[in-house]
């Protein structure tokens, strides 16, 4: 085989007395696709950033092309070819898409932005992602999985050797993963060598060719054949073996808790959708990007207000003017953006716990000592890697989302929706979720799970409302329910 | 690789020095300037002195309080000068012009300062406008309102007993009006810590939308916040008209600023959500301190200025050098 | 009493006059080997009320006393009695609580005096505006009102506009003017009640370059102003004696400390100024 | 896929409007303005008083431009009004005490205030202390020093072809002040909009993290924007001793006030990332006009207090109306 591109021998990481990476050796070879796996908080996206100098290793060498390699900045990473995608999205919200696409490197004519040609060049390599928005637009406003798109073509805009992509498709739908495959699979041909971070192991399978597996900061397995059993490597990864990934499901009952009738969005973004929530069941939602289930979903749980329709629940109509509202009749939400929507990124985790419990806190005076204890219950509880005391901007990508879910579901409601729950979190811990999902629906709560991915929804859902351009396309019993019968629907 | 570092490094965990969560470099600086004062004049440390200190602080103390719940919300409150002085004005008039007794003065006072704050909160939440202009106009407008009271003239002489609360040390020690800012401090310090209502505060300064989305009320709780600013500072000014015994329009020139120093000097974030009372308290003595014990050793006023500065830097400063050392 | 240590507590240094005063007073008293301690309230009441509680902390010996907004002036004299302390108010006192003596230039009189001169060089008629001081302050008032008396006397000069400073500053005075001649450009008379609004509004006119010749009047003799004054910038003002104000306030602390009676208010005179007799104030400020 | 599109689109596209980037309101407001003052008087719509105007407000807007960098990097530059005064007295003192030609005094006055700007820029990035400490800092200071070059004192009357520099108007119209900060606004609008330096400025206020990762030198650009805010802030110093024909050390209290609130009414965001040249001049203008105007019509100066802070409100609100329409 040629020279690798990048090596790294012995890195190490250490926060204070935590130390987060250990020892690390990797070489990725030109052309070809490197998956980089493990737990939550094992240590990839760190890694990532010490390779594209985000981040400062406290230890170890690296080789760029035979030279040594030690970026003090992202600049220097960028400038000889090494382009990262970050686990959480680095746009900035009130600049255009062709700005942001090009951010830092602008096309220049006569020392002047050229930005007719910023436009052109940002519209084709969106077009490479088969999406068709005006690059003149601004990024804010978009949707998550347009806005992962645009990270993407930012990254795809620079002349990379060596591309890392951390997560990039825990957002995506199916059609926008095959888009993003096809040009990974190009770069791969001209000899650009890619490290993919995922939780989705389908995707392992099917794009990379060699599997590096992390463990506690610590690289503890190879695969160098990526048709390696699924069962294999998550045994690898996980460190003990992992016999099923959803639970069976309880029978619901016959009592319908939540009655959504003729429901309207005032932007049209989902129309006239009807259907209700039994006790104790698990109701799917199913969908392309873009048809509208955040949508739908906030606006059940009071977030944003709707034109038309009704939401009742145990018979009972209510008028959601906030979420406050939703909260107190006891329909609560994890929302989709765990950075802008579900955390204070720069506070305490057992602050971050405490704020959608303020009045569950016995009486409404709340000591540390109260606040620490509650915080530590949840923490356990959904077996967040962390302390109760730490900042959640500390926190690993997918153990953030554990505390996100943690905070909702210490408050014990009756309804509860999951709006992609496991964005980000790692296969153990997301079987975690879907025990707790399946332990809910069983002291007869209301779930409604919102899934991008198409097997979760299936293996955890009673019944799968799908929706299509914001029509509801149909709902489908567990036993009807299936890809194609899905796909089929969300298509019309 | 230096700048990085400071970026990653590890927050200390909490001990009771988080209480003063980013005011320990402040802390620091206070009291070396405590220690620097005591040893170059023989007139700094002593009770007199440290009582007087208290009694020049009560105004800015009372202010920077409801400028902390302010700034901690993401805010900003430059109306609190104008405000400071309408209620002096209105309690002036109420008093001494329509010839009512002080206390209903008091109220009145205290009613148009806590209005004040109430059309900036439904400026700043209903309409939206940004809370620097929303209260920029307040600032112009209300001064202008002060002015129109008395056409720009001054109010003399008030009762004994209301200017006796700002002169008349009780046990030997503590004016009413300073015991008043002491109070007024703890129960903020409270509220802040163990209110739920408190917490709300910091929850809408982290990310207001994270916070709604927790179901807290959070047009409800800014406006209520604006309103204690602007009743606080009402209640600043009452102090102030019993200090001075007379009441004029133009009181509380430029106080904004200075308010927002103690409260930012104190480590409050002025993006919100981070910071607090005891900071707060730290950063109106560092102000307080440094003016009473420049005085004290004498330098020349122009000098004065230069000092205020260098100090302030070393005291925000000293945080970020303290943090260096420890990552 | 022997007196080692004065406290000097001025209302504003960045107003010239006050500054001037500053420089006297401490001049003065190291003639005579006396400390001064000196603090700036930069205008504001409360800020001066804290001062002067730290420099009664030093035991000063007397206090020459500026206030600064005549609101605030009572408190810092009964704090300064009730220590013991003796108290030269200069420039400004308060009804309820004076000074032991009160030194000041005479305003009314002054004002009526340039008024005098300015509508009397133009032939005691025309349009005349007013830029006032701020609003509500004692000189604003006194210098109004003694220009008022002028005006009565001279029935065929009509006041055309009125605007107020808030800070007495130079440019305020140029934007002041600047708007003035904007509304009424066949003005000829101007009062404007301090000599930095007098230096703006100068600079105002000789932008307009208005055909009309117009008369400008200012008031205090500052340093800057006087020679402005020599080269023909503006035609009149009245000079404080700031040099001789700040003697006479050491000289009657230190007699006020050792016990001995001096008149409650000693009234100086401000000096018209022009063209003609300015030279010497320049070369000797009074 | 064919749905989002469709959305997306129907959302209001570029179009010569968003280069004013949330300005809309305040031009909309300050139209009205000139409406209003037209038809209430007959002195305000003419080419004079147009002039009138654009000198009244070079000084604020030459510092505005400089201050519309450090807020779009979501900075704040309080000094900008010490640094304006300590420029004119090192101009005023090398100049007529130190009796070199005003050329070498200009050179130096600009050199001092970008010394004022680096040091601003460097504790800021070096130190870490919050942008509005680290220049609150420095307005004390640099206030300090400017009082002591002259201890006081103003120094008055420069050469003729400088003070002219303020009055002749060339070709009947524009002085060589206004011109110069027309082409200050024109090149600040042209750098922001199409140099690279200068939509990093963007990046930088819109997230420091992004541009950082996006291997944007935040920290160098950041000094070099509070250099250019001191430089800026320096040069519209030297414009003031012109149209004055005087310097002072006083010159300048309170402008920082008055420079963010015209950048802020102007539509940029004081959370930094949006905004732009454009809507600054539209926010300088408003506060030129009103304040023109409203001695005009000969409005007491207490309503004009309150009048001003209504018209304000008004200006900045009318985005706030005109977007609840549009959505
Ligand atoms: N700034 C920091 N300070 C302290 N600890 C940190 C910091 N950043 C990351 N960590 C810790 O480092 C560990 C590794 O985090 P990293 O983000 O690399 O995990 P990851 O493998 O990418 O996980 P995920 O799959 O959830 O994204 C975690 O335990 C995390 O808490
Ligand atoms: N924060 C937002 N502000 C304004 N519009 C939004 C926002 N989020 C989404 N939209 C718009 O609403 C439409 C539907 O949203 P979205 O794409 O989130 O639906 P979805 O079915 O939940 O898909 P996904 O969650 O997979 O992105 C999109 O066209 C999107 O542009
Ligand atoms: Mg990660
Ligand atoms: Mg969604």
């Amino acid at each position: 085989m040629t020279e690798p591109v990048l090596s790294l021998r012995g890195i190490s990481k250490r926060y204070g007395p935590l130390q987060v990476l250990k020892n690390v050796d990797l070489d990725v070879y030109p052309g070809e696709v490197v998956a980089l796996l493990g737990e939550n908080g094992a240590g990839k996206s760190t890694l990532s950033g010490i390779i594209a100098g985000s981040r400062a290793p406290s230890d170890g060498t690296m080789t760029w092309l035979g030279q040594p390699y030690a970026p003090a900045a992202p600049r220097d990473a960028i400038d000889k070819g090494v382009v990262l995608i970050h686990q959480e999205l680095q746009l900035l919200p009130h600049l255009s898409i062709a700005e942001n696409v090009f951010i830092g490197r602008w096309p220049m004519k006569n020392g002047m932005i050229d930005r007719a040609q910023m436009v052109h060049r940002a519209q084709e390599q969106l077009a490479r992602l088969n999406l068709h928005i005006p690059a003149t637009r601004k990024v804010a406003g978009l949707s998550t999985a347009n806005q992962q798109l645009i990270e993407i073509a930012k990254a795809l805009a620079l002349k990379a050797r060596l591309l890392i992509l951390d997560e990039p498709t825990a957002a995506l739908g199916g059609a926008e993963t095959e888009a993003l495959f096809e040009q990974v699979r190009k770069l791969r041909s001209q000899g650009v060598g890619i490290i993919y971070i995922s939780h989705r192991m389908e995707e392992i399978r099917k794009i990379t060719d060699r599997i590096v597996v992390l463990r506690d900061g610590e690289r503890v397995h190879e695969f160098a054949d990526s048709s390696t059993p699924v069962r294999t490597i998550v045994e690898s990864m996980v460190g003990r073996s992992l016999d099923r990934m959803f639970p069976a499901l309880p029978e619901p009952s016959s009592r319908a808790v939540l009655q959504v009738s003729g429901l309207s969005s005032p932007d049209g973004s989902f129309r006239d959708v009807t259907f209700e929530v039994h006790a104790g069941e698990i109701f799917g939602i199913a969908g392309l990007v873009g048809a509208g289930r955040t949508e739908l979903v906030r606006a059940i749980s009071g977030a944003d207000p709707i034109s038309a329709g009704s939401i009742r629940l145990e018979g009972m109509e209510l008028k959601l003017r906030a979420p406050s509202d939703a909260i107190a009749k006891g329909i609560v939400m994890v929302p989709e953006d765990r950075k802008d929507q579900g955390l204070v990124v720069g506070h305490r985790i057992s602050e971050n716990i405490v704020y959608a419990n303020l009045d569950k806190l016995g009486g409404r005076w709340i000591t540390a000592g109260m606040k620490r204890v509650f915080a530590e219950k949840a923490v356990a509880k959904f077996g967040v890697k962390g302390r109760a005391e730490q900042y959640a901007s500390d926190l690993s990508g997918g153990n953030q989302q554990k505390v996100v879910i943690a905070k909702w579901l210490m408050r014990e409601p009756k309804v509860v929706v999951l709006d992609e729950p496991t964005r980000g979190i790692d296969v153990g811990a997301r079987a975690g979720i879907y025990d707790i999902i399946v332990n809910l629906a069983k002291q007869g709560v209301a779930v409604i799970v919102v899934s991008s991915d198409l097997e979760e929804v299936l293996g955890v859902s009673n019944r799968i409302l799908v929706l299509a351009q914001g029509r509801q396309a149909g709902i489908l019993t567990r036993g009807e329910a299936n890809d194609v019968s899905v796909m089929e629907l969300a298509t019309i | 690789m230096v700048a990085i570092d400071i970026h990653e490094q590890s927050r200390p965990s909490t001990t009771w020095r988080s209480k003063l969560t980013g005011a320990t470099g402040p802390l620091v600086g206070l009291l070396a300037l405590c220690i620097f004062l005591t040893i170059s004049t023989d007139t700094f440390l002593s009770l007199r002195n440290g009582l007087n200190i208290l009694d020049q602080i009560t105004v800015l103390g009372i202010m920077a309080v409801g400028m902390t719940f302010v700034i901690l919300i993401g805010g900003i409150d430059l109306s609190v000068g104008s405000v400071l002085a309408l209620a002096m004005m209105v309690m002036g008039w109420t008093a001494n012009i329509a010839g009512l007794p002080i206390g209903v003065g008091i109220v009145f006072a205290l009613i148009a300062s806590g209005l004040s704050g109430l059309i900036v909160g439904l400026m700043v939440t209903m309409f939206r406008v940004p809370a620097f202009i929303a209260t920029l106009a307040m600032m112009s407008a209300v001064r202008g309102v002060a002015n129109m009271i008395t056409d720009g003239q001054q109010i003399v002489g008030f009762p004994d007993w209301f200017t006796m609360l700002a002169i008349d040390r009780h046990f030997g020690v503590l004016t009413a009006t300073v015991f008043l800012m002491l109070a007024v401090v703890a129960v903020a310090w409270l509220f802040l810590h163990f209110r739920s209502e408190g917490r709300m505060l910091y929850a809408i300064g982290g990310n207001p939308e994270v916070a709604r989305l927790a179901g807290i009320k959070v047009q409800l709780v800014t406006v209520l916040v604006y309103v204690a600013s602007g009743v606080l500072a009402g209640l600043a000014g009452i102090v102030l008209a019993a200090r001075l015994d007379s009441v004029q329009p133009s009181s509380g020139l430029g106080y904004e600023l200075d308010t927002i120093a103690a409260v930012v000097i104190g480590g409050t974030s002025l993006s919100g959500g981070a910071g607090g009372i005891g900071g707060t308290l730290i950063g109106v003595l560092i102000i307080g301190v440094l003016r009473n014990g420049l005085n004290l050793v004498n330098v020349s006023p122009f000098l004065q200025q230069v000092i205020i500065g260098i100090v302030i830097v070393l005291a925000v400063g000293a945080e970020t050098i303290r943090k260096r050392r420890v990552a | 009493k022997e007196v080692k240590k004065i406290g000097l507590a001025v209302a504003n240094l960045q107003a010239n006059f006050f500054n001037q005063i500053k420089q006297s007073v401490e001049d003065e008293a190291k003639k005579r080997g006396i400390q001064v301690v000196t603090v700036d309230a930069k205008g504001d009441g409360p800020t001066q009320v804290n001062q002067i509680q730290d420099l009664l902390t030093q035991s000063i010996d007397a206090l020459i006393y500026i206030p600064a907004g005549a609101a605030a002036a009572s408190v810092p004299v009964k704090l300064a009695k009730s220590a013991g302390v003796p108290v030269v108010n200069v420039d400004r006192n308060a009804d309820g609580a004076p000074g032991d003596t009160f030194l000041a230039t005479d305003s009314v009189a002054s004002a009526k005096a340039v008024c005098d001169y300015i509508l009397k060089q133009a032939g005691g008629k025309g349009k005349m505006v007013i830029i006032h001081g701020q609003k509500g302050t004692t000189p604003e008032v006194d210098r109004s009102k003694g220009c008022g008396e002028s005006l009565k006397a001279n029935p065929g000069v009509k006041v055309v506009a009125e605007q107020y400073s808030n800070i007495w500053a130079q440019d305020e005075g140029f934007q002041i003017m600047q708007n003035m001649l904007q509304a009424n450009p066949d003005v000829t008379i101007v009062f404007a009640q301090a000599d930095a609004l007098a230096l703006g509004a100068a600079q105002a006119i000789k932008v307009a370059n208005p055909q009309q010749k117009i008369v400008l009047g200012g008031f205090d003799g500052d340093t800057a102003a006087l020679e402005a004054l020599s080269k023909g910038v503006f035609d009149v003002t009245a000079t404080q004696q700031t040099q001789k104000m700040g003697r006479e306030a050491v000289a009657n602390a230190v007699k006020l400390a050792s016990g001995d009676k001096v008149p409650p208010v000693q009234l100086l005179d401000a000096t018209l100024t022009t063209k003609d007799n300015v030279a010497g104030f320049i070369a000797n400020h009074p």
